[in-house]
């Protein structure tokens, strides 16, 4: 059933619009914090924390940026939770991560009001300040990503986000809708009965949903899974092969920055920064003997292999590690079609529930015969 | 030794044939006969054992007392004549009312029984008393490149502890070892241990049941065997399995079943040389082509 | 069926014996029996249940048991002892002696001639055969007196005498 | 110019499949000396990572052999080891290494004629695939590393007994 | 100075796994053990069994010891078995026992084998000139062996012998042994020893179809086999490779037929008891038939009475008819007969259908059971006591296991007729009654070994010393150039020194070692032989004699590398090969950490949940062995159901007497203290420290104890039910109602007419107890009986699925029938109806017999409403984290190799708690848990084992993956602390934990990441020989 407010604002006001929504729940007590992307006095967008009312202002939720993944951030302050109450506005990717967390006890949600907003995409962090510097603000990149182009001044939304299914974020207590609720207004959804309560102390009314939202949110998903199964399908022409992945990851120089980036990476250190990978000069030449050269630094595709491993399960396919590569090489789709392959042979969706089991953690006694196709 | 011969009816009255074959090999082998005047009927299981025990068992008593007169122990050739003695006997032996009671009624022959006299089979004397090497020792002529198959009376089997003198009731073997003692392959075949269909009741109340049993046993015969003859030591099984391959024939409408069957005794008979129109004259399968093997041989 | 009408004594009178009680249906006296073959199947095993039972009508009526060959092999099988050839022959006697006209005509042969088929008449056969006179009971009347005048001190031929006497 | 002889990786749990090795071995059960057993406490105990390993290092297959379901010493140590090799699995297609090249397959301790046949067959297989895309090496070249050490005089080592 | 007390040594009598289990549990609590066989090779019957039930494998290794594991075999049962305190003597009998209690004079003979097996290489050169050939004794005579053979084929080492019986002395096989160990005259050795006590475990004989009269109907073709023969035909290591070929032509048998109660069963041949195991076995075989001959395979049971008593064996039963589809017929079957095209042909009669079928097989496998008597009459002429009324030994009449002479105990299945479960049980139940017995008398322990830890030398730089036993150079095989070798070992980067030497495993040999290793600079060592697994632990203690530490040393077996068909190569280069192997080794050893074993701080008490009998047997077993019992009890009364309810049982026991008795032992005790109405609440801890929090019902306060470890007899009760009409008529009652009313006489029977019983009330069927409950067709028949003597007249009928009255209680049964009481059967799916008329209930049912509708209206309808767990035992299994089934009861380690124990260490089970069971096996559970907890807490030194896991706190994120990983719950997350623990004597070194964890916070020091990429490094070292194809 429909759980709506609805929020008019006039042009150029929705930021303000928000901002007192926030301050609103903060002083009524519907939250002590709000984690939300603030503009930075300088330069760019950032999560903040906020904890003052008076300081919501700076609120810019849907500034097309995410220069971390938010699932990061969630973490490190839910990890070992504070007991105060936090709003915390988060894209898909960001929950959908957040959610793997959940599971693996790296983050707790019992204290936070999770607020989801639609998300049309996202530019890379020096694209995003450079499109700033030229004046565009958030609402006029909904504006004229609603009207179906993101791409503006040679930059262009990164290429996760053009073929990301999840525009719209689930899992969460509210949702900041802007998709398909007409240009001056924007909707705030309850999801859950934390979320109602929220708004009903917040003072909100409850009505119906925007005419239009629906039908548009399933036309932007469906254009996003097509452009997923052509980016996919181009890939896979392209990587076929042990060749083709060396060529993809030749500049590859072990500086690890993807799994920094990424969200679901969730080691405190990585193993291959551990002892465990710490060689003797023996060694090398072994492997140099093995085949007759080896190249320099080690271990490359061996991490990027492992690193799959690990957390192909999880993997929202939020393309940090692309964004994060000093080389600028596309890791994101390499992650994201592994990811599809192994998360479908457990029928299994990262982020997509609480409830569903990450797949290593549970087993049947009678199942997956056709691994080893023997029947006693 | 000298035995106390019971004859039973059939073999006297239908195959006369059979006891001129053992009138005449027994002696050879020191087996000398007595004959038991007067006998009754065994009795058949049919008969007074299927109605009350004083009539059973007088009857048995009756015969007993004849051989136990003559100081002799018994032998009989036909299966449930056999079998039915020796049960008669058992009980007589091993319950001192009864015997008093069968005493008393026979006291009007005059004679008294104290169940001294043993029921002996025939096949078991020849096994054990005379032994196969005797036989082959005594015979003139031999039955070698005959193949036969041997048919054991249920009689001499079951109940073990009454009436068996096999090691194994289960693997019976001594028709077979008399048999190889006249020269003769005796092939093994699945059906060796059932029944031959022919006694009691069962042939009478379901014919065509018996004669299917009986088929089954001869159909495994051919198909399984060389068998040129059938070896029997119980006058039933002779005369059933005799005439039943000529209704069978007729049934069937081929003429597949022609397997003679002797009675051991004939086919001891015809190695010592004896007339084969006295010893094995009386049959429904001609016997003919063994004999003339056996007599050229 | 209800068992408060079944006579729960029956088998004492039929085969008494604790050999019976044994009995725990396994079915091994079937398995091998030759007239189970037949048609009635003789159902050894279950004649059993039904002296245990005291079904005395089914009993009365069943003509299996006449069907047995006696071969006794349900008796060599019997892994429990029961004795079923003896059981069969009780069943028949307890049949006898409660319907005359179960009394097999053997016995009246028998009675009359000593065998049930005529013995040693065959004289010219057995001549030829080198044979002797065989001196079978019926060639001795005085002998065959004594018989029946024993038989009649038996229970079903003197119950039955008329079947016996009339010329 | 010898024929292509695959390499094969076989991580073995100690409580089955690898008593099974032992068992063929002593019933001179011989099998192609193309695998290269390293023993494990357990099927579940084979991380991805060494199954990566021996691909780059240029195995042309591995095979993990444990318990049957239900009969693993550690409970069920192979079943979670069954779950990871499908995700594996799945990972290496992606890049070119063929599943027929990764193997798990349930050996038990008494089952030395079955790891025979296993082998055999695996070999056979790899031998129809030719060498892994992973396994780049240039034949006939020398590797210090592992020539038979020549012969030297005794008085060279210390010899007692 | 006073005289050494001397080292409390035992007799082992038969090495069939109940006695090889019993000489572990000694053996590992320091007692000497000689553990003899009359056979050439241990193992019994299970060196036979590639599989057992439930879980249709072997698993024989889970009976191997947990803690300290690397002292005892790390490798498969079936290889064999290698522990200091255990003198294995196989081929040896028992000739004769003199002395008393406590101070036993044995005879043992010896019979020659006429090969050295402490010399012999197992190799069998002999084997391939021996010209004789007979059946194979092991292979039940499917294949052939020669006059020289391996008794068991597939054992390592392999113990060789010659069968005199067979043996032409044509002396080939002296010519051709390449160690010269053959001696074709060897002789006999009678020897004398001096044991404390004694343990009989010679099992019973097994029926034969060679042997029987009642087989020989069936004897009519090589495809009728025993179900033990049927084993090695499916067997991996048997007759076929595993396949299903029928014996006489070798074609794939697709109808197989079982025939049960083979020898059993059977008042006519002196038999008339039930083997037990034998209706298990058919549907375990049965069911692997199916798995390994496909789906087309048929498979037919022809059976009586389908005994499935056991724990889990109806679920087991259900599946093998629900899923595999086995097709069960009830009808015992006279013989068999052969096709002409030899197949078998078998004719049965169909109740239901009152029809006769003639069914052909492939097949026919004879469930043959276990012949006892014969043995125990032997035994007990050799023992000096009479055998009993069973014509078995005479036993304590509540402890099976305890011969009425003191300090002789018997276990397995000369106690009667035993399954696994019940085997292994009673091996640790007399291990158990053995240490009770020897603690009394003046013997003492032998003596661990104490060899300080060497400091650890692992921040060093690696240097290794290698040692290599040139000894396999002298097999015919061998093409080792040891100094070559060594050369090139010596070369290898952190090699230190390379020695080679002859013979390691001779005493001489090890003095050579040890005097060469202690003036070593290197801190690794490597010392290259054969067989390590013989002497691992000797060699582990030079080592540190020498100054190495115990972790930093590795064997590798030499002899495997000259002689496993496995690493041979075409070029046959054994150097090299030699060379690579021990190079893996190397980079292995070149990495490992120093460890250290760590000895557990143990609390000597215990902690005994339940009052029950077992509870009470357990903790007073405990008691006095000087063990301090904490005896928690919820009731305020003691003796449990057993003791409180049943005045006498069939056999003769009298439980409520045998209760009181127990109670006054166990209150005297001053080592036991009881804690009445009083219930646990939590327990935290491992084994040798618990802290568990008692509630205590009356006071309503919690109090705490600590102990070291804890059994669980919590016991069970009469089940309850709603079917039948129960509830609705006085005239219905349970089974215990009636006894009840029968003791007290508030229940006359004497006027009654007719009595009807319903078994399995509730019980046997998937809504309800899923099992057997063991105990009801043994109640029902004795409150049968109890009715026949008051009122002969008394009709009694025993409405039943099957009657389980297995092993000897068969007697009951027979008995029962003897005096009237009438067994009709009936199916799960045509239950018996029950309604009122005017108050009193009327039967309807199948008579299946005569497959008619029968009506009966009792005076009494009395209901077998089975065993229920105890509700309580939820809560107690959540307090200690312990797993509950379906039905309620415990879930143990393992069913069959672990039936006392839980997977945690130092938590175990006893009596109904673990399955509904008599009070004699509730006893004998007793003991054996209480064994298992003794071993723990007797004093002695219990370390963890070297290679546990460990947590790197600096680098974990506490995702607590290792935590829900850990099969054995050795991991837990510490809030307060906020850290993964390890609970190190739980810890088997699985290694799940380590794959689960992305980082290695997890790892198993001495199977580091590091060390096994190392050995995969080497493994990978190209190869000459491989080279691509061009």
């Amino acid at each position: 059933m429909a759980n709506f407010t609805k929020l008019s604002f006039k042009k150029g006001e929705l930021n303000q619009k928000l901002a007192d929504l926030f301050k609103g729940m903060m002083e009524k007590g519907v939250v002590d914090a709000l984690l939300a992307p603030m503009i930075q006095p300088k330069r760019g967008v950032m999560l903040t924390l906020v904890t003052d009312p008076s300081l919501v202002g700076a609120i810019d939720p849907f500034a097309p940026v995410v220069p971390v993944n938010g699932a990061r951030i969630a973490s490190s302050i839910t990890g070992k939770p504070s007991g105060r109450k936090t709003a915390m506005v988060l894209r898909s990717c960001e929950i959908r991560a957040l959610v793997e967390l959940c599971k693996l006890k790296q983050a707790h949600l019992d204290d936070v009001l999770l607020i989801g907003m639609d998300c049309l995409g996202r530019y890379e962090n020096l694209d995003f300040i450079k499109l700033r510097a030229e004046g565009q603000s958030s609402e006029a990149f909904i504006e004229k990503a609603l009207a179906g182009n993101t791409e503006s001044g040679g930059c262009d939304v990164s290429g996760a986000c053009k073929i990301c299914e999840f525009p719209v974020a689930d899992n969460v207590d509210l949702r900041l809708c802007i998709i398909g609720t007409g240009s001056d207004a924007l909707y705030i959804e309850s999801l859950t009965p934390k979320g109602d309560k929220a708004l009903e102390t917040a003072g909100l009314g409850i009505g119906e949903a925007p005419a239009g939202r629906e039908a548009a949110v399933q036309q932007l998903v469906k254009k996003r899974k097509d452009a997923c199964d052509a980016a996919f399908a181009q890939y896979r022409e392209s990587t076929p092969s042990v060749d083709a992945l060396e060529d993809r990851l030749a500049n590859c120089i072990n500086c690890y920055n993807c799994r920094v980036a990424c969200p679901v990476c969730y080691c405190k250190e990585c193993v291959f920064v551990t002892d465990t990978f710490r060689h003797n000069g023996d060694q090398y030449m072994g492997w140099a003997d093995t085949f007759g050269t080896l190249k320099m630094p080690t271990d490359t595709i061996f991490y990027h292999l492992t690193r799959m491993s690990h957390m192909s399960l999880f993997c929202v396919g939020c393309g940090q590690c692309t964004s994060a590569c000093p080389n600028s090489i596309d890791l994101m789709p390499m992650f994201k079609a592994v990811a599809q392959k192994t998360q479908a042979r457990f029928d299994y969706q990262a982020g997509r529930s609480h409830e569903e089991k990450q797949p290593l953690t549970v087993f049947e006694n009678d199942e997956l015969v056709e691994v080893t196709g023997q029947i006693k | 030794m000298e035995l106390c011969l019971f004859l039973g009816c059939n073999t006297p009255a239908i195959r006369p044939d059979v006891e001129r074959a053992i009138r005449a090999t027994m002696p050879e082998l020191g087996v000398d006969l007595a004959d038991a005047e007067g006998y009754v009927c065994c009795p058949a299981f049919g008969s007074f054992p299927s109605t009350d025990d004083d009539s059973y068992l007088a009857s048995s008593g009756w015969n007993l007392s004849i051989a136990e007169a003559k100081g002799l122990d018994i032998m009989v050739q036909c299966g449930s004549c056999y079998s039915s003695l020796r049960m008669g006997r058992d009980h007589l032996a091993h319950d001192e009312e009864k015997l008093a009671r069968v005493n008393e009624l026979i006291e009007l022959t005059g004679r008294k029984l104290e169940c001294k006299t043993k029921v002996r089979h025939i096949s078991e004397i020849l096994y054990n008393e005379v032994g196969a090497e005797k036989i082959s020792r005594s015979i003139k002529k031999n039955l070698s490149g005959l193949h036969g198959i041997v048919q054991y009376p249920c009689h001499t089997l079951f109940p073990s502890e009454i009436v068996g003198f096999e090691e194994s009731p289960r693997e019976p073997k001594a028709l077979r070892i008399l048999t190889e003692a006249l020269g003769a392959t005796v092939d093994h075949y699945s059906r060796e241990l059932q029944c031959c269909g022919g006694a009691g009741g069962f042939s009478k109340s379901s014919p065509a049941e018996a004669t299917e049993f009986a088929k089954t046993k001869l159909d495994a015969i051919i198909e399984e065997t060389k068998a040129d003859f059938i070896v029997v030591s119980c006058i039933t099984c002779l005369m059933y399995l005799d005439n039943i391959q000529k209704k069978l024939n007729e049934v069937e409408g081929t003429d597949k079943y022609h397997i003679p069957v002797f009675d051991y005794n004939q086919l001891l008979a015809l190695c010592m040389e004896f007339d084969p129109r006295q010893v094995a004259s009386i049959c429904t399968v001609p016997r003919n082509k063994v004999i003339d093997k056996i007599m050229a041989g | 069926m209800d068992f408060s009408s079944s006579d729960k004594d029956l088998w004492k009178q039929i085969y008494n014996t604790k050999d019976l009680l044994h009995c725990f249906n396994c079915s091994t006296c079937l398995s091998g029996c030759p007239a189970s073959h037949g048609d009635p199947p003789l159902l050894v095993r279950n004649l059993a249940r039904m002296v245990v039972y005291g079904l005395e009508e089914d009993l009365l009526n069943d003509d299996t048991p006449w069907a047995c060959v006696s071969c006794s092999r349900c008796e060599e099988m019997c892994p429990m002892d029961v004795k079923p050839f003896e059981m069969i022959l009780a069943i028949r006697r307890w049949q006898t002696l409660n319907d005359e006209t179960r009394v097999p005509t053997a016995i009246v042969e028998i009675y009359k001639r000593g065998y049930t088929q005529s013995v040693g008449t065959n004289t010219e056969l057995r001549k030829s055969l080198g044979l002797p006179e065989l001196q079978t009971i019926t060639k001795m009347p005085e002998m065959l007196k004594l018989y029946q005048e024993m038989l009649m001190k038996t229970p079903v031929v003197s119950e039955n005498d008329y079947m016996f006497n009339e010329e | 110019m010898s024929e292509f002889e695959p390499k094969i990786v076989g991580f073995f749990c100690n409580w089955c499949t690898f008593t099974a090795a032992d068992l063929a071995g002593t019933s001179r059960l011989s099998y192609p000396h193309n695998i290269k057993i390293i023993r494990m406490m357990c099927s579940g105990m084979v991380d991805p990572k060494y199954v990566i390993k021996a691909f780059l290092n240029g195995a042309d297959g591995v095979l993990i052999g444990g318990c049957w379901p239900g009969d693993c010493h550690y409970i069920n140590g192979n079943l979670k080891a069954r779950r990871r090799v499908a995700m594996l699995t799945e990972i290496l297609k992606e890049y070119g290494i063929d599943e027929k090249r990764f193997w798990l397959r349930w050996i038990a301790a008494s089952e030395g004629t079955m790891l025979r046949e296993v082998v055999n067959e695996m070999t056979a297989k790899l031998k129809e695939l030719g060498p892994s895309p992973l396994n780049r090496e240039t034949p006939g070249k020398k590797t210090p590393g592992n020539e038979t050490p020549e012969k030297v005089n005794p008085e060279k080592v210390k010899m007692i007994g | 100075m006073a005289e050494k007390k001397p080292t409390g040594t035992v007799l082992v009598a038969g090495a069939g796994v109940s006695g090889i289990k019993a000489a572990i549990e000694l053996a590992e609590i320091g007692y000497k053990v000689l553990l003899t066989d009359a056979s050439p090779q241990i193992g019994g019957i299970l060196a036979k069994l590639d599989n057992q039930f439930p879980t249709d494998h072997c698993g024989m290794c889970r009976m191997l010891p947990l803690v300290g594991r690397e002292y005892a075999s790390q490798y498969c049962m079936r290889k064999g078995l290698y522990h200091e305190n255990i003198e294995i003597l196989p081929f040896t009998e028992l000739k004769s026992v003199e002395g008393d209690a406590g101070n036993y004079t044995i005879e043992l003979l010896q019979k020659a084998r006429y090969i050295d097996t402490d010399k012999c290489n197992g190799l069998g050169e002999c084997i391939k000139v021996c010209p004789v050939e007979v059946g194979d004794e092991f292979n039940h005579g499917l294949t052939k062996r020669k006059a020289v053979y391996k008794p068991v084929p597939h054992n390592t080492p392999q113990m060789l012998l010659i069968d005199m019986a067979a043996c032409t002395k044509c002396g080939e096989c002296v010519k051709v042994c390449p160690t010269n160990v053959i001696n074709l005259e060897a002789e006999d050795e009678l020897s004398t020893r001096q044991v404390h006590a004694i343990i009989l475990a010679s099992g019973v004989k097994l029926y034969n179809l060679e042997e029987f009269e009642d087989a020989k109907s069936w004897a009519v073709s090589p495809d009728v086999v025993s179900s033990l023969a049927f084993e090695r035909i499916i067997s991996g290591s048997g007759t076929f490779d595993g396949t299903i070929k029928r014996p006489s032509d070798g074609k794939a048998a697709k109808k197989i037929a079982w025939i049960q109660c083979m020898g059993s069963r059977n008042r006519r041949q002196k038999r008339d008891y039930c083997s037990s195991i034998c209706c298990m076995f058919a549907l375990k075989e049965a069911v692997l038939a199916k798995e390994k001959g496909g789906d087309d395979v048929e498979t037919t049971i022809f059976y009586m009475d389908m005994r499935t008593f056991g724990k889990d064996f109806y679920q087991y039963y259900e599946k093998a008819v629900d899923e595999h589809g086995v097709k069960l017929i009830r009808c015992r079957v006279q013989g068999v007969m052969l096709n002409p095209d030899k197949s078998l042909s078998m004719r049965y009669f169909d109740s239901e259908t009152q029809e006769f079928f003639v069914v052909d097989y492939d097949m026919v496998v004879l469930s043959t059971g276990q012949v006892p008597y014969e043995t125990h009459k032997k035994l007990a002429d050799l023992l000096h006591v009479a055998i009993n009324a069973q014509g078995l030994l005479p036993t304590d009449p509540y402890e099976k296991v305890k011969l009425i002479k003191p300090g002789m105990f018997l276990c397995g299945s000369l106690m009667g007729l035993t399954d696994l479960s019940e085997a292994i049980s009673s091996g640790i139940a007399a291990a158990g009654q053995v240490s009770r017995f020897l603690s009394g008398i003046d013997v003492t322990l032998l003596e661990e070994e104490e060899i300080p830890e060497p400091t650890a030398k692992d921040r060093d730089e690696p240097l290794i010393s290698i040692v290599l036993c040139k000894c396999s150079e002298k097999a015919k095989e061998s093409s080792v150039d040891f100094n070559a070798l060594g050369a090139g070992l010596k070369k290898l980067n952190s090699v230190g020194e390379v020695n080679i030497i002859d013979m390691v495993c001779s005493d001489e040999g090890k003095q050579t070692v040890l005097d060469l290793l202690s003036k070593s600079k290197c801190n690794r060592l490597l010392i290259g032989a054969c067989h390590p697994f013989m002497y691992r632990k000797s060699l582990k203690n030079l080592a540190k004699k020498a100054g190495f530490s115990a972790s930093l040393f590795e064997i590798i077996d030499l002899s495997s590398i000259v002689h496993k068909g496995f690493f041979e190569s075409e070029t046959k280069d054994q150097t090299r090969l030699a060379y690579n192997e021990i190079r893996a080794v190397i980079e292995n050893l070149k990495l490992k950490p120093a460890l250290h074993v760590e000895t557990l701080p143990i609390n000597p008490a215990a902690l005994v949940v339940g009052g029950g009998i077992a509870g009470m047997h357990a903790a007073f077993s405990l008691a006095q062995r000087g063990v301090k019992v904490h005896l928690v009890e919820k009731s305020d009364t003691l003796g449990g159901y057993a003791g409180t309810k049943i005045e006498h049982t069939i056999d003769g026991l009298t439980p409520i007497s045998m209760a009181k008795d127990l109670t006054i032992k166990v209150l005297e005790h001053k080592h036991i203290t009881l804690y009445k109405n009083c219930e646990v609440v939590a327990t935290q801890g491992s084994l040798g420290a618990f802290e568990t929090k008692i509630r205590d019902l009356a006071k309503e306060e919690n109090f705490y104890l600590n102990h070291g470890a804890a059994i669980i007899a919590t016991g069970g009760h009469e089940g309850v039910t709603a079917e039948y009409e129960y509830g609705n008529s006085d005239q219905i009652l349970t089974q215990a109602e009636l006894k009840d009313g029968l003791t007290t006489g508030e229940i006359d029977v004497g006027e009654a007419e007719t009595i009807v019983m319903i078994q399995c009330v509730g019980s046997r069927q998937k809504d309800g107890r899923e099992y057997c409950s063991r105990i009801c067709c043994i109640g029902a028949i004795a409150n049968a009986l109890t009715i026949k003597e008051k009122n002969p007249e008394a009709r009694v009928f025993i409405l039943y699925r099957d009657v389980m009255t297995y092993g000897f209680a068969e007697q009951y049964y027979t008995q029962a029938r003897l005096a009237g009481i009438i067994f009709v059967s009936y199916s799960l799916e045509n239950k018996p109806k029950v309604e009122l008329k005017d108050g009193s209930p009327v039967i309807t049912f199948t008579e299946p017999v005569l497959n008619s509708e029968m009506q009966l209206s009792p005076d009494y309808l009395i209901l077998s409403t089975g065993v229920d767990a105890e509700a309580s035992n939820r809560d107690v299994g959540k307090a200690f984290s312990l797993p509950v089934n379906g039905d309620g009861f415990f879930v143990e380690a393992d069913s069959k190799w672990r039936p006392v124990e839980f997977l945690k260490v130092g938590l175990y089970v006893a009596g109904v708690a673990h399955s509904p069971m008599t009070l004699k096996d509730a006893i004998l559970q007793a003991e054996a848990a209480a064994h298992k907890t003794y071993a723990y807490l007797s004093g002695r030194k219990i370390h963890t084992a070297h290679v546990i896991s460990k947590v790197h706190h600096a680098i974990c994120v506490k995702c607590q993956r290792c935590v829900d990983i850990c099969p054995y719950g050795a991991r837990s997350y510490d809030e307060v602390l906020d850290r993964i623990i390890v609970d190190g004597a739980t810890c088997q070194a699985c290694g799940m934990c380590g794959v689960a964890c992305q980082n290695n916070a997890a790892e198993i020091m001495g199977f580091s990441d590091k060390q096994i990429m190392a050995v995969i490094d080497a493994r990978l070292y190209r190869d000459p020989v491989a080279t691509t194809a061009q």
